[in-house]
């Protein structure tokens, strides 16, 4: 049930992923943090309500967009700073660093794979193994409209469907790839449309809507939980910067843009927490104020961390 | 008087099956999927039984969806099970590319080592009664370089149930190659439970004229070879890596500082076969122990015919090792 | 158009299919022919009236199951034979050999890929390559039930949904993969219901019944002539024999079994023309003697072959 | 009086585009079909210009679907066009493996040599920036063992464009493999017509003491670390393979014929790159000409870290050259 207190932890783990992102962002531009970072402003209703209404226990692939996804996972945000400085204080212990391959078991972040679509046959076996291990766990996996059309993509479903496994696959389905509009690669408006054919629930919904969201989601989970299979949810999101950080993105016009960032889901659940009258003006703030200085502190902490030696190049490899 | 235990002989076939049986019973993570592995008993007969005893939930037939097989497998890994996934055949590794080099190998280094993933995928691999291009090679050094993952090749009923066992209890990911033109052949298996580590050469001959270097099924071949050079009096020692990774480098040193002449032999082809690392390792480690330039006596540079006919021309002959041993002892 | 004459055709058609197959068990039987066989009985009516409905110019991705496709599709049966017995009066000179890889491109029969599922993304490459070269051919790809689950299926069929390409997809369903029946992996009844997920237009029809299969094939070729893009045809076939020869087959009940050859689609269409009046008890027999005579000749010039020597191992790797 | 053309210099990312232009203008069943290729001119910006050039017909925005890219050229190359398929990371060959083995490599052999299958694979590779274990890696020794395919794999911008064109006129499929880490790099290339014949080695430098053998990105480290030699008083060639098939044998076994002393040198991981096959070449072919042993200088054995701050050690840098080539030197 969505109740009022969800509705201000999803408005606040929102918040927190967004200005954690523009935390990262000045590490960047101050080039302390290396490499690819693929903003995931604009994706924080999808990616946040949907991670509140699942357990800790709860299994999470998640995909290349941001961070909500994770820290609503509950990741500590000193591990996700540490991840991207690369050091020992990131989950990875700076040896695997960067989005692309961030983890933690105890909040059931298993990581991703870099081959977009990966983790669609990943999350597939996930499933499995909670239905032979007979948890009542879900697995839940993250991609694009681009990654829905990987060939993986149709192996997980399937076996997701034919054997009831308790999987999700959420796709944020921001119409672009890179530069690829979704209508000149795919003929479907909705990739909804695919569930059927795996004998999967399949449902549409405006993914800037945290609490649509999470309400669309607590049904999946639940389904899920009870035997009733997986379901295909998708979220139409908007994608608020470049493909990555750098991308000019002159193939999508402005007015596309604007009308998108109009929406913005963390500017409108604040207006509605206001207009709902759950919280003042003033607690907005305070809360607002108090994530700012959660992330400061993290972020100070992180700073502290070492660099991974040369000796420890091989580390992980094998057991 | 101690009696002799009786010996037991068992198909390479009914070896591995052994080995799923026992870890299956001994291990309740254990679990087998793949294509008809269930009720079926697999395409060549190999898990058969299994599924009559252990039940669906622990031999699952799968669709025909190779990347499902390994990138599923891996997510079952990961999260507390111990798959062995049958490939219908070896080749069929390509269909599945990414998730054995990608994630089946780099899942744990590339997270950290944050997890483990336990799991084994069974490859029957081979030229072996016209199956053709796609159902017929030996692509084992497809592996090579992807780290991560281990690389076991057993030649006997023997290796076969003890290096099985061992993959399954391993923590990495091992890659298990079986070559289906063994699966018929018996040898010597005892009734006692045994494991055989991985990354260990056996010598399955011990000579001291020319070496072998081999894998596989060329073991045989090599071995009929060594007898036929006996009788003209060249002794010939056959080394059995077993594995690729972990590789018994010492083993292979050993052999060449002894007799000083190499012959490497492999039923896939030349060029991009497993014998290119070896003769490296050679030419790196112990060149100045070589009495004669390294021989490489492997399988056709070319897909495998689909007709029986030509099929017959692909598999080194354990003539052609013949010559290659007395033109190699004489030089 | 379904003419008189052309239904009298589909049937000498099926009826020389099926006896083909028949000599050729029996050169298999008498050690001949080596190799793998998945005998196609059973399966006359859905690849042979489907080919019916094509150009010579039209492209052929056949499957493994039986050779009527190919027949169909006016292959010599010279070469077909030769191809089994791997000699050199076969279509690839016995260097192929064995159905899996036996082709002409004069009839544009491409090939098969034995890997299954291969020729889904083969076939949408042929439809793109019919696009660009600006011809009104389409690419026909069989597959079973089985290979259905692949994932370049979903890597083929988007990409011919979304460019209309001139492909058609026949799934020939006799709901077996091996000993796997369908149920057991796949959520669906009918892989027709797939079909709108890809843009695609999708239709399951009684595969057994030739005159369905033509008119249902032609509708589709003419939608892919005239630009409107893909079709995936299912029909629901029955497989007579074991998958392959030897194959036992004690994973499908006796009574499943016998209840499908009631459907022998030569049988049945046999009687349906006399039935109809188009031909009379004689002129058929008359018809199935010829048909008899043909293959007899077809055999006697393909025994008469040579098999290549070792010399020729590596012919026709690199050009 | 002749007056010396003027010389013009153009990168590698640019030499590629010229290739990829001049193809298209020349041949109207050339087309190029990959992720991002169009108006946006590729993920590094290779591609650039042609789609406003040439049209969307001709320079086609594909999905995310490699066995698609793959698979779908190996459809169009069979029947009548010749397509070059940009991969945005060579690593991605795992995700369209059976279609590179299987169905590229394949097709023409398994079916009798009735079809041929003209397409280029362009397969940007190497550690550049961070990119992690599955964007980072070279994997051109994946297909030594997929006969039927070339591979292709230049190091500079001259090599770039004329290898290209070539390649793209060749009727046998072709992996061309791109450094990521050398598209901005400069160099001399002219402005007439020119082509370079796949399967010809060249000599970056001439030496008398220590032979480089190498390809790709590690061309230039080898040439710095001979320039370094050269102070020393070592005298190193670099042979540059360009091509690991068709490979040149002759100019290997004449640089080795020549120095005696020889390091093979690539950035993929030793075990199961290509640097096996040559050092096993040399081993068969002209062991007799070595006066030390071989040496291979080669990336790390694990998958290539996201960190950058590890990935710079994951290449061979031209110190390490420089440490092998006094070693050898001195044996
Ligand atoms: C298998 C594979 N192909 C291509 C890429 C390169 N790539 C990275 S992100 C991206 C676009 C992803 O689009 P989408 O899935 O819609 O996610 P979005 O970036 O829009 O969130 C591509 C093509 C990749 N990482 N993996
Ligand atoms: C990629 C791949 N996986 C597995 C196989 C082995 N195999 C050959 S036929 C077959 C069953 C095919 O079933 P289906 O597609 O329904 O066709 P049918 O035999 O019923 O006509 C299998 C699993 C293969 N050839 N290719
Ligand atoms: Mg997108
Ligand atoms: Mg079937």
């Amino acid at each position: 049930m969505l109740t009022d207190e969800l509705k201000i932890e999803i408005y606040r783990m929102m918040y927190l992923a967004q200005t954690w992102e523009q935390r990262l962002l000045r590490l960047l531009d101050d080039g302390l943090v290396s490499g690819f970072y693929h903003a995931g402003r604009g994706h924080e209703a999808l990616e946040v309500a949907s991670m509140v209404a699942l357990r800790d226990d709860d299994y999470l692939l998640y995909d290349h967009r941001g961070c909500a996804h994770m820290l609503a996972k509950r990741m500590s945000m000193v591990s996700l700073f540490g991840d991207f400085l690369g050091n020992d204080k990131g989950s990875t212990k700076g040896l695997g660093a960067g989005i692309v391959h961030i983890a933690d078991p105890d909040h059931g972040v298993l990581g991703q794979s870099g081959t977009l679509g990966g983790g669609h046959v990943l999350a597939a076996g996930v499933g499995l193994s909670i239905k032979l291990r007979k948890t009542d766990q879900v697995v839940v996996n993250f991609f694009g409209d681009g990654a829905a059309n990987r060939g993986t993509f149709h192996e997980g479903a399937n076996v997701a469907g034919a054997w009831k496994l308790p999987v999700i696959y959420i796709v944020q389905n921001n119409g672009w790839a890179i530069s690829t509009p979704q209508s000149q690669v795919t003929a479907i408006e909705s990739f909804a449309e695919r569930a059927a054919g795996y004998g999967m629930a399949g449902v549409s919904i405006d993914g800037m809507d945290p609490f649509l969201v999470y309400e669309t989601m607590a049904e999946a989970v639940e389904r899920a939980r009870g035997g009733g299979g997986p379901t295909l949810l998708e979220g139409r999101v908007v994608r608020f910067r470049g493909h990555y950080e750098g991308d000019p993105g002159t193939y999508r016009s402005k007015e596309e843009l604007a009308a998108g960032k109009d929406l913005d889901p963390v500017v409108r659940t604040r207006l509605r927490l206001l207009e709902d009258g759950l919280r003042t003006e003033e607690e907005l703030d305070r809360l607002q104020h108090d994530v700012d200085a959660e992330i400061e502190a993290a972020l100070e902490e992180a700073l502290t961390g070492t660099v991974p030696g040369r000796e420890r190049l091989s580390e992980g490899l094998y057991v | 008087m101690t009696t002799t235990p009786t010996v037991r002989k068992l198909s390479y076939s009914r070896a591995i099956n052994e080995a799923l049986a026992e870890e299956l019973a001994r291990d309740e993570r254990v679990f087998i999927m793949g294509q008809d592995v269930g009720a079926f008993g697999g395409a060549f007969g190999v898990t058969r039984g299994l599924h009559a005893r252990f039940g669906g939930e622990r031999v699952i037939d799968t669709p025909i969806s190779e990347m499902f097989l390994v990138g599923g497998g891996v997510g079952a890994a990961i999260t507390g099970l111990r798959p062995v996934v049958e490939m219908q055949y070896a080749d069929f590794l390509w269909n599945a590319g990414d998730e054995i080099v990608g994630k089946m190998s780099k899942w744990r280094y590339m997270h950290g080592g944050l997890f483990t993933v336990p799991m084994v995928l069974r490859l029957p691999e081979g030229a072996a009664g016209g199956a053709g291009p796609e159902h017929s090679t030996c692509p084992e050094a497809a592996l090579l370089a992807a780290a991560g993952s281990y690389i076991v090749i057993p030649s006997t009923p023997y290796d076969a149930k003890g290096l099985l066992k061992s993959a399954i209890r391993d923590d990495n990911p091992v890659a298990y190659f079986e070559h289906k033109g063994m699966y018929g052949l018996k040898g010597e298996v005892p009734e006692e439970e045994y494991t055989i580590p991985l990354g260990q050469a056996d010598l399955k001959r011990v000579g001291d004229d020319v070496s072998i270097i081999t894998w596989g099924r060329m073991v045989h071949r090599a071995l009929e070879a060594a007898e036929t050079a006996a009788a003209d009096g060249i002794s010939v020692e056959v080394l059995d890596l077993r594995c690729l990774r972990p590789l018994d480098v010492a083993a292979i040193v050993a052999t060449v500082e002894k007799t000083g002449r190499v012959i490497i032999s492999h039923e896939a082809g030349k060029t991009g076969g497993g014998g290119g690392e070896i003769a490296a390792i050679i030419a790196e480690e112990c060149i100045t122990s070589l009495e004669a330039p390294v021989r490489r006596i492997c399988g056709i540079e070319t897909p495998v015919p689909q007709s029986t006919h030509l099929e017959q021309y692909v598999v080194p002959t354990a003539e052609d090792l013949g010559a290659a041993i007395t033109d190699i002892a004489r030089y």
